[in-house]
């Protein structure tokens, strides 16, 4: 049933005002010929509550009691003041603050979640949100297409060892405007990518590095930057905003920092809903504000003087400049900006530190003794920070596919990304993770490499 | 405040503090050069001052829940709180995105039928769900276009058509496609200059970009002579679906002559738009652009199992254009609105969007405001100009905007579509009431009297809000984006 | 940890300011023999993580797939907006109305709320709520014999098919007081009181009477009223505010109607909860609002002549008149109240309805198809609301065993309230229970009664 | 506007009604003479407006999430989040009163565990938890009283001991329960009249009621004497717990003597107020009290299970005090924030909220404010008294309460206790920063210099909130309880 409040004598009344006698007398400017009739398709409307015990019974029919699958989204504990306040109306129903007065609680939140992701990256501004850290990466490119005054290059360097969905969604956008985009191989010992890459950084726009990689592990963000500066290309940092409290943080990077950091901001208090909505955060240098897609608070004072917060720097973006725009960007990920926000208020500094720290000891703990299983190893040597890929005697997605039916999701089978990797299985631990957990996952692991081992 | 401002170096929000208790590791150690050497700066403060500072935030913003918000283009109706609720089931907020699919049925269900229900009501042969908003619907069709011409091998294709009127992301999109942009004149009339578009296409024209109805809040009348001018100049037809919510159920774009579309779940499907997002923007393709659409999509086997179909199945595909299966939650939401809606509902969405702004409009001309297309009928939306105010009274639409504001009603569109001059573009929604309608009506008459008697109230409002209005220029010439500060004073 | 803000050095600064040095000291006044210790029983605190993972278990520890289990709480939709407003922080953490100028919320709210109620019941006011139906029943026994000016007398003459534990609960809090609850026995066929009861009510204080009856089944309240009325008793009336949509208010009871009505507003937006918080209403006849307890909120208006609510008749309440108030009660059920109207808001008298009369149409179905199975047999004859006792033909207690490992709650074993009802289960249908849930029900039940016949 | 004002004959909120297809029976056709005449006049309204209207209305709520709320005696603190989420799981919301004990044990092991928590922290030798709230445990606490003496044979014992600064529930509550009261002064320090308490007690006493600290915002320092002197007399002593975040993991009232007590979780335990209520009262008993507890509580079997204790397990006891079992929610709140907070988390509750009201207390004396009880160390509250100011300025405490609103502060107790004039009882929580008291400080200066220079501002107080001050006595006088009118005019 619509939401429609009118009774039959209130749409009578409006009718007669407007001096038609249907609502069908509203569509006369529409020819004839394309008024269309109730498509067969489309089912009857049901009840609210019918509509929740059929989607009660769709998302029973999906539960897992246990996951170590991150590969991109990773599954926090969420504080309930979280999405208690990231749904109240007032910011769920509220539009874009185009009209500054009437949304200063957006536009003053807004700000404040640039800051923290200016700070957490050490970088000098941020922008209000892109769609995820996938498209962040694309604009990211595009941006440093347009702000690389010294290699004036379509050109950019890719480490091989990013997550490669996000390598493909920058092909499809990218490529659209002549983008070229070249791949770095890792290293085949530590996943890492190579310091000696300034043959191929020579003339690029930009070096896009991973930190951590897609192997979970740690580049060597200070060599690679300091080559990359010293070629003339920037350096683009995609980075997870929860392993920031951890480790050096973009705008430290080498002598003089990474350009531009994108990520994924999922981490930050949003749940892993089957792959979104989340949120891909992007900032730079403040020389390269002008560049940067989305949209961006600024602080400012009204006309008494009194601090007030307004969107700015509108000329960069669709609705102003429409062809000559930095984007199409216009609706974002406004909500989850909300929820992280939030999320890393409620965290703090060292908050967000004991996440992170209890995340790398867990992963550590983990590979430790699922290094115990005859046939299990570390695919690649190195730290990692809360993740890491694991050497079976098996084929990884056959032990999901076991593990999967027992209700626990023991990480991604690699083989479907790289063939030579089949037997690989990219683990991930939480601070959500406990002992007991992690000790139930060795031991279903053991279990079903054994019978696969015993069925061949 | 700012929350930073709040914060005390040293205090903790513990309840949040995980235990690092028996992990019989020597923390972070192995980490050595990686590690960070001083913390970042987030704010240290209680869970209730956040929760504090936030509420007392969110009572600074105008909202649905709150206010009448006849924002023009943005489709500002009721998002049932059943749908959010329906969508919110922790099976599906904790499934992860690469859940194999034997474990994903029930979330699969749901994408599968709501691809099928947005096929029956736009007229399309296909969707992809995958675009995260309206405009990333946008590049989806616009690169599918390009996609079909290059597969032709019809290289010379290098021009996009946008009506005048077009909304920015359109002529941006077709920017980020690698296209040239175009402009069509509109007639005084709201309608796409036939002849100035006939003058325009040819064999570098790609295809041509619009909306109907129009950004201008009438119908194109001439849909079926545009269509056939640019398919016949081998052109491929764009509908920007932002405005689907005035024909829901009543005529579709497929049958129009699009060839391809994207929706704005988050406005005709009734999303919540969350100060600025997330969105989702699904886009519907005809016989041509079925090989190119992006990935992943939903497909069914014969057994009845769904699975994800992706390049392996759609090797034109344009591509992905998110880490995972875009805004999913979004998605779930749009399916929940649906089926409570069901084929009725979504015909009756349409219809009482159109009744609502027919009824507005009338009335605002009674109380003497001037229409921008007096001669046509409305749709969901309709423009008003102050063209005369501006002359007569030095009072322009951003004054009345701002003064609406005083009086508890969110401010129309401003200055959209660009072309006529102190417009507002209003669109009531088809979920307001007739007494809300009124309700805005009336203060629209108080301020055409202020206009005439009290001019000042207009052009200083707002005068009940938070601020005044703000120094813009301050803004972007001493660019403050974020706290530096790490102590209060 | 303590939700505590205080950093080392403001609590440091503080101390300084008393002019004492350590938190202790301010304990100064308290006899050392007194100061405590940690007990040894108490845990260590948890973070929030850890606290829900714990409840998330212990939650679904008890998890039942389909209940049929009534017996005065009722599983109904609740819509999914009634506790997203119902939760906002402007009402949950809001104290009572005492400030009124800072509570227009809440004091609207709670007149919209005994205005539905008074509706509901047809009576003429309502108050804002007690702690639920069985204590709403004691402060209306209490009531009425303040209130009954014409038999002076301390003797309740009680419907014996109302709920037992009322009864119970109204044993306990009356008596202390010196009132006597005599209790009507119901007529062995139908479950109901017999009209010729006019010699109990003689002298009596009040008759109370249920509606629906513990046993889902219509008293003949008209009848009881008139007799009632004509032995100088006052009629309080036990009402269950669905059931109201459909069936005839209290207020019309008879030939003047009862003169007060409780009932447990549970089935009005507030979820089963293991049994609270619910809230208990209460009403009656403008006459006797004077002598009734709790919160009454009255509209007026402020200074400036617009319209605004306060508490009113504050001279019955404790904080005013202590020991001379009309009862003890303080803190009620303020936020059940706040779901409760906004259920009735949302449903409209068509949406009540509604879920009155498919509740009903559903007790009805699921009898007729019970009915099928050899053995078993309506109790009670007569028409019923949403309730009904099925007589079987083996212990009602080893069925609800039975079928509770199964996942289904079939309804309440009578056997310990009155043993010769042994075989006797009190089965209820809502809204909420579709056919196949019926169906399902039916197998479960017929199966389970061929399991226990088998063994013995 | 009332939400029956925004009704309109005929309209629905059409997504909450449920399909009656296919039910195969004549409706209610079989409910003859009982079917309603007439329908009942609930409001109705679209879903938009539902929402729309009581989140307006929310917005003219003080409460805890926007303001400051120092409100003596009531312990206004932050109600974690987390709690309510833990409280609030779909197994927990969903589970029936009356589910079979093996199917309960998820939810018994916690009120099982939050019974022993209570009894550690209290020193009693058991917990019932099935009062409703602290009013319903003062009678449950009294009821025992009586019932011990009756069981005893002692008849005679009619009347309980109040001081005269007690909290209302105190006497009402000793009246519910059959009592005569009899009311024992203070001391000008705050203190019980220890010779007037001596010279009441006798044969007739059934028992002492109070609360310590007291509801002067100090520690009862003769408290052995106090409990001495009842004992030995042949009375009991009753524990009014609604002060115990004072003295939580501090000062046990079993150590000091008390033979039985409530507790107000949703003060101590954090629970939000929520307009007025939900509460929860639990009474925990020392040896003598044993028998008398109110039914159900919870007990463990030797495996391990645990099980409903009721009058077979415990024939002597009061009975049962509620249909079902309590406020059970509030329950599993209380027990999730125990959890959070540990045994020393809790101990620090009790030093923080003494420290913050000692360091409060200074702060305004040094603004120029008058304690009531200044030779006193103040405890979790403290009282001041404006008697100065009502004497010289004609301003009183009532006014600068609604003045304080203005501040967006919630005004503190106002004239309670009795005995002390134009007082104001002030408690802070342990939850508030010192940025916040500051604020509140400076506020009250701020006050206090208008109550000289601009009283007029103070007495028509308050000027910012939705309405002015009320008229209470037309309220009272006009009775108008409930809306008459069907539809707007
Ligand atoms: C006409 C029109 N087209 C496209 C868009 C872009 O949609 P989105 O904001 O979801 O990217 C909008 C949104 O405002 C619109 O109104
Ligand atoms: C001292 C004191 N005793 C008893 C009570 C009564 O508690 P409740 O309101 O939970 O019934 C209160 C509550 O305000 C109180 O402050």
């Amino acid at each position: 049933m619509p939401f429609i409040p009118h009774t039959d004598a209130e749409r009578d009344e409006m009718l007669e005002a407007i001096g038609v006698t249907t609502i069908d007398a509203l569509f006369d400017e529409v020819p004839m010929s394309l008024r269309a009739s109730l498509p067969p398709e489309m089912p009857e409307g049901i009840s609210e509550m019918a509509l929740m015990q059929l989607m009660q019974r769709r998302a029973k029919q999906d539960e897992m009691s246990l996951s170590f699958l991150g590969a991109g989204a990773y599954e926090h504990h969420i504080p309930a003041a979280v999405w208690d306040l990231t749904n109240r109306g007032e910011f769920l129903t509220a539009y874009t603050p185009y009209q500054a007065e009437a949304s200063q609680g957006t536009l003053q939140l807004i700000y404040e979640f640039q800051t923290m992701i200016a700070r957490l990256t050490a970088l000098d501004v941020a922008n209000a949100s892109v769609y995820d850290g996938a498209t962040a990466l694309a604009e990211a490119m595009l941006m440093a297409v347009r702000a690389n005054k010294t290699n004036k290059s379509k050109r950019i360097v890719v480490a091989g060892n990013l997550n490669p969905h996000y390598i493909a969604v920058c092909e499809a956008i990218v490529s659209n405007q002549g983008l070229v985009l070249e791949v770095l191989e890792p290293d085949e010992q530590t996943g890492t990518i190579p310091t000696d890459c300034a043959p191929q950084l020579s003339e690029a726009a930009a070096l896009v590095v991973s930190y951590p990689n897609f192997f979970g592990g740690l580049d060597p963000v200070d060599a690679l930057t300091d080559a990359a500066a010293a070629a003339g290309a920037l350096v683009i940092g995609v980075v997870n905003p929860t392993a920031l409290a951890l480790l050096k943080p973009p705008g430290q990077w080498g002598a003089s920092g990474a350009d531009i950091a994108v990520g994924e901001g999922q981490p930050l208090g949003i749940p892993l809903a089957s792959g979104g909505p989340y949120l891909g955060f992007m900032c730079c240098r403040k020389a390269y504000v002008r560049q940067m897609p989305g949209r961006i608070i600024g602080r400012t004072v009204d006309q008494t003087g009194q601090p007030g917060y307004a969107l700015t720097l509108q000329a960069r973006e669709q609705h102003i400049r429409r062809g000559k725009a930095t984007s199409n960007i216009c609706t974002n990920q406004g909500l989850l900006v909300t929820a992280a926000t939030l999320y890393l208020s409620l965290l703090g500094d060292e908050g967000l530190r004991q996440v992170a720290l209890k995340s790398h000891a867990g992963i550590n703990q983990l590979v430790a003794a699922a290094g115990q299983i005859e046939g299990v190893s570390r695919r690649f040597s190195g730290p990692v920070f809360h993740e890491q890929v694991l050497q079976l005697p098996v084929p990884a997605a056959d032990v999901v596919n076991l593990m999967a039916n027992e209700g626990i999701l023991p990480g991604l089978a690699l083989g479907a990304l790289w063939a030579p990797m089949a037997n690989c299985l990219l683990v991930n631990v939480t601070e959500t993770k406990t002992s007991d957990d992690i000790d139930h996952f060795v031991t279903h692991l053991a279990n079903a490499i054994e019978a696969i081992k015993s069925t061949c | 405040m700012l929350i930073f401002e709040r914060s005390r170096s040293g205090r903790r929000a513990a309840a949040q503090h995980v235990s690092s208790k028996g992990l019989g590791l020597d923390l972070g150690d192995d980490l050595g050069e990686h590690l960070r050497h001083s913390p970042a700066g987030l704010p240290e403060v209680s869970e209730l001052e956040v929760v504090r500072h936030y509420t007392n935030l969110s009572a600074k913003n105008f909202a649905i829940d709150r206010q009448f918000y006849p924002l023009g283009s943005c489709t500002m109706k009721y998002n049932p709180r059943g749908a959010a609720a329906a969508a919110s089931q922790p099976g599906f907020l904790k499934r992860h995105p690469l859940a194999p699919e034997a474990q994903s049925q029930g979330y699969l269900a749901c994408l599968y039928e709501l691809q099928t229900y947005l096929q029956a009501l736009t007229g399309m042969k296909a969707v992809s769900l995958t675009p995260m908003a309206g405009a990333q619907g946008e590049f989806a069709g616009v690169a599918m276009i390009r996609a079909y011409h290059q597969k032709r091998g019809d290289h010379d294709r290098v021009e996009i058509l946008v009506p005048e009127a077009a909304h920015g992301t359109n002529p941006a999109t077709a920017v980020m496609c690698g296209f040239v942009v175009r402009e069509i004149p509109v007639t005084p009339e709201g309608d796409v200059d036939l002849a100035a578009l006939q003058a325009a296409v040819g064999p570098r024209t790609a295809g041509l970009m619009m909306t109907n109805p129009s950004t201008c809040g009438v119908f194109e009348r001439q849909i079926a002579a545009i269509a056939e001018t640019v398919h016949e100049a081998g052109g491929l037809l764009y509908y920007d679906g932002a405005n689907l919510n005035a024909i829901l159920g009543k005529v579709r774009p497929g049958d129009m002559g699009f060839d391809v579309l994207h929706m704005n779940l988050h406005k005709t499907f009734a999303t919540p738009h969350g100060g600025g997002g997330p969105g989702s923007g699904p886009v519907g393709v005809g016989e041509r652009l079925l090989p190119f659409l992006p990935t992943p999509t939903v497909g069914q086997t014969e057994s009845g199992t769904f699975r994800w179909l992706d390049k392996r199945d759609l090797p034109d595909t344009i591509g992905r254009l998110s880490g995972f299966m875009g805004n999913a939650g979004i998605l779930l939401r749009a399916y929940a609105y649906a089926r409570l809606l069901g084929g009725e509902g979504m015909q009756r969405v349409g219809a009482y969007a159109t009744l609502n702004a027919n009824y507005m409009a009338k009335r605002l001309t009674e109380a003497g405001f001037d229409l921008a297309y007096p001669t046509r009928r409305a749709t969901h939306e309709f423009i008003i100009t102050l063209a005369k105010q501006a002359k007569h009274h030095h009072v322009t639409a951003m004054d009345v905007a701002k003064r609406l504001l005083d009086y508890g009603v969110h401010a129309p569109t401003t200055y959209f579509p660009l072309l006529v001059p102190e417009c507002l573009l209003i669109e009531p929604t088809e979920t307001e009431s007739k007494a809300e309608i009124d309700g805005f009506v009336a203060a629209m008459a108080a301020i055409a009297d202020e206009i005439v008697n009290t001019p000042d109230q207009v052009t200083s409002a707002p005068h009940t809000l938070p601020v005044t209005r703000l120094d813009d220029v301050k803004a972007a010439r001493d660019l403050d984006l974020a706290w530096l500060k790490t102590q209060p004073a």
